[in-house]
């Protein structure tokens, strides 16, 4: 076993692949998701459905590691090609994609996602890159996982100051009110840390750690003080051959000119 | 039907984008007419009303030349890495270059807001997006979104403006004389958007027979009626990916990723790659044919 | 010249073809208007854009007449196959069509059309097809031309009994009164006595009749006392071209199972 | 991904459509699954809610042999001639045969209520349609259409309710063993229409290599994910024409109005042509090989 050297983002990385499930028709966010995806797909999904928001429908690994769904070696060997509305309303919204991957840049309390603007949306401090279909689902995705790289609580404000995804709102009841669909809204958050879940309230939670975090370090990750239960499940260790496979397609990303956290 | 006014880039500029023009670039981080862009900053137009879905390094350029006024989008970046837009980023940080005004929708309104101009509904229901940024934040569009009750329910309804662009400038992979353009692989939002444009003009990687687009008549996302002109310029949309004609240019957006990071070396690349090369023929000569060679895809004909 | 056999049934088909406008796009529905159709492509628009609500661009006459538009021998070298949303919505509604045809089975003083049923509607005294796309024609066609082959006053009541695609509906304002667009409504009807207009109330008028139609003849064909100019323009006999050309596409429509008036 | 089960028609009919199924049928008068209506007569079903934008021989014969108590449709005849659909017609003339109820919308308010189903929207704005027959009489379906006013102006604003059929049969041209179907052509409502039904069959020309799906992946109309199951009839829109594979049957839809004209000649039109061939391959033999030539077009693969 050579699996002591996993980095956190490693770890990650492999947390999210385990998310996926080979039978559910996945709706696959730019960056990580897309990593993940890839790692599902050797170790236990290869032949998963993915969705992009372009309108292509992928049902195995591609030769080419995308740089990010517009890459269009995404659709070498596509089923379908199609359009957004089929992606993200007739497919996502309408509730035939089951789970939802979305990179989270800066998450809140409530799983808002801001990929827009830190600080007064005019005059911001930092210019994000802006929505794109990021939007479509944070509000139309069901079984939505996040996805953060990050472990700095500058990521995880209180409040986000623009609400690019909607997560929650400002809590489960207030989503539900606004016309957002039942059976929408984040699920889950996976980041270097381990796994969360969001409450009753539609508040961020620890549900698992990889081996070695402390309650500490979760405390110390968010920018609010987050509710941790008295005992928090320990994720397993990557055997070797997960380890390798992130490994080898991490090399391919770094070959494609994805920047990896190392970098 | 008649045929079409085959221009070149530099004619399309001077005939059709005056300064101030309100113009959606077609493309979704492929197919995006990245040559267009190089010619506008060539002929140095300004105040531009720009939309375009995703942004990408062809806005970026154009932000850091300073031609925008307006832009509406849905994200803007470098998606090759990914790493930010650098001229847009500085811009709107108030760090350097030209100010210019953003509005903002997400891909999904974009593309709903698309289809109701298309088809000139007054509006479109579309992502729910009560209490997002999105719909709490206006700038020069107050009305891009609104909201009414369900009709056939009790619930509010996230509802967008239609779309109708004054001018639009869509890369595509094949056109007849007639105007009859065709697109294959993924087509995103652009059918809707390339219906939704009062005024409509192709750029095209190749200029075919009528016969050839009746052999394929599914491929067609814009009839000749929609079409006003056609620019046929191979390799258009270089550094993104034209499917089944050439893939993404990596090595070059890192280049320009690179390049754009400050001020002096945007300036480097409008210089060496924009100015100096006088026009696409002259771009493609710079990148040399072993590049060329190494990004064609050789399909089947279809 | 042997032009003078011409049936006011064929110095219909020809007055209809020759308002088509071979630069103009044109929404042609079904039966005569597609009968028109070919002839004016034979006689002086062989290159004229025609679309159908299926989503069918043809730009030359096909070699086999079609039944009806989806009859996809109408599709035969088509330069664009798409669907209903581009045809009727992308296409008419948009306004990209500037000329729209359509058959009126019965059709009233304001223009309105029924297609739909005669008499009561949960019993009528007569079922028709029904709409088809014929009420987006009557919604939202530009340069709409309607077209009717009877002469029979009951094929052209006061009012009729449902409004199966919208003409004046009562009369012009109320049209524009109810989201309807500006250019939209009916513009000319042409029947085998020959053209009419619509007035500034929305209310059908002769505008030009074949040689020999009287004004008795015009008034017998209307189910209410129509208003008649004190003069007719009178339209041109056909001439010997023109009326081989209709009767060689009649004589293929009938081999193509169309029933004519004189079956 | 794993296959579909492929069944035949009879199986479809047995395993999916009870007394009293919603059932969406496709086809525009082209690509009917007449197969399909014959397999229903066949086995007896009753008190069907069919929904199909063009009903045509199909629905005329349903409503002949008494399967349907409700129907939605958009027009309902026999386009070659054209002649009436005579049951449709005497049943609701009171005439004789089985009543049944009827609903309509406009061929552009059915697209989009199957739009607005397709992508779960809560409505659509549709055809400006009030003081319409369609808009003022409702049957069955009192919310098949409302208003609203536009909130970015000040008209009223027709909207159709989503359509979202329990049950959706579809006509394609080909489909491969995971349920990826294709079709070549005009496509009408259909991409819609399929992707609104809540459960979805296909019923394909002929089953190809998932490789040959591959090979045109725009001229999927619904994914694998979509598709329940498959059935494999070749000619199953005879009389209709199957864009690419063969014509309209002109004399067959001649014989079938000249038939169905009376109670009896309809009745002899069943036992001869449905009851009796016993299956669609024996529908086939009756109509003959050379008939079948006749209509069969040779068309380059595609």
């Amino acid at each position: 076993m050579v699996t002591s050297g996993a980095s956190p983002f490693e770890r990650m990385l492999l947390t999210g692949a385990a998310c996926m499930d080979p039978d559910v028709v996945t709706f696959v966010g730019f960056h990580w998701p897309m990593v993940m995806a890839r790692v599902a797909r050797r170790l236990h999904a290869p032949a998963m459905t993915i969705v992009y928001e372009n309108g292509i429908v992928e049902d195995r690994i591609t030769p080419v590691f995308p740089t990010s769904p517009c890459d269009l070696v995404a659709a070498d060997g596509a089923t379908m090609c199609a359009g957004s509305v089929d992606a993200l309303y007739m497919w996502l919204g309408a509730g035939r994609v089951g789970m939802t991957m979305l990179e989270a840049a800066i998450v809140d309390r409530h799983g808002n996602i801001n990929t827009t603007a830190v600080g007064p949306y005019k005059k911001p401090l930092v210019r994000l890159p802006g929505s794109g279909g990021g939007t479509e689902l944070g509000s139309m995705g069901r079984g939505l996982l996040l996805v953060s790289a990050s472990t700095n609580s500058r990521s995880y404000p209180d409040c986000v100051d623009y609400i690019t995804s909607p997560g929650y709102l400002g809590g489960r009841s207030q989503r539900s009110s606004l016309g957002y669909k039942p059976g929408t809204g984040p699920q889950r958050l996976v980041n270097p840390l381990g796994l969360f879940g969001f409450n009753e309230a539609g508040e961020l939670f620890p549900t698992a750690v990889h081996p070695g975090v402390t309650v500490d370090d979760v405390r110390a990750c968010f920018g609010w003080p987050i509710a941790v239960p008295d005992t928090l499940n320990v994720l397993p260790e990557p055997n070797a051959d997960e380890l390798a496979i992130v490994r080898e397609e991490l090399e391919h990303a770094r070959e494609r000119a994805y920047l990896l956290p190392q970098d | 039907m008649v045929d079409k006014p085959v221009l070149s880039m530099r004619e399309l500029v001077e005939r059709f984008v005056p300064d101030g023009q309100e113009l959606m670039i077609g493309g979704f981080a492929f197919s995006d007419p990245t040559a267009l862009a190089h010619e506008l900053i060539r002929q140095n137009r300004r105040e531009l009303y720009v939309m375009k879905t995703s942004g990408g390094v062809l806005v970026d350029m154009l932000v850091g030349a300073g031609l925008i006024r307006r832009l509406l989008s849905c994200h803007v970046w470098n998606s090759v890495g990914p790493v930010p837009a650098h001229c847009f980023r500085r811009s709107l940080e108030g760090k350097g270059g030209a100010p210019f005004e953003i509005e903002e929708l997400s891909y999904g309104a974009f593309t709903m807001g698309l289809l109701a101009g298309a088809c000139d509904l007054p509006f479109a229901p579309t992502t729910p997006l009560l209490g997002t940024g999105h719909f709490e934040t206006r700038t020069f569009l107050p009305d891009k979104l609104g909201q009414v009750m369900n009709p056939f329910g009790s619930e509010p309804v996230s509802v967008v403006a239609p779309i109708k662009p004054e001018l639009g400038v869509f890369h595509v992979h094949r056109v007849d004389a007639l105007g009859n353009a065709q697109m294959f692989g993924p087509t995103g939002e652009m059918r809707y958007a390339m219906a939704a444009c009062k005024r409509l003009i192709v750029i095209a990687e190749e200029l075919v027979d009528t016969e050839v687009i009746r052999a394929r008549p599914e491929a067609t996302v814009v009839p000749s009626f929609m079409v006003e002109a056609i620019v046929v310029e191979p390799w258009a949309a270089h550094p993104t990916d034209s499917y089944g004609y050439y893939l993404r240019d990596l090595p070059h957006n890192e280049l320009y990723g690179s390049l754009s990071r400050t001020p002096e070396g945007f300036a480097q690349y409008v210089d060496e790659w924009i100015t100096q090369t006088g026009n696409h023929s002259g771009f493609l000569a710079k990148l040399g044919e072993a590049e060329l060679d190494r990004l064609r895809l050789r399909r089947e004909q279809w």
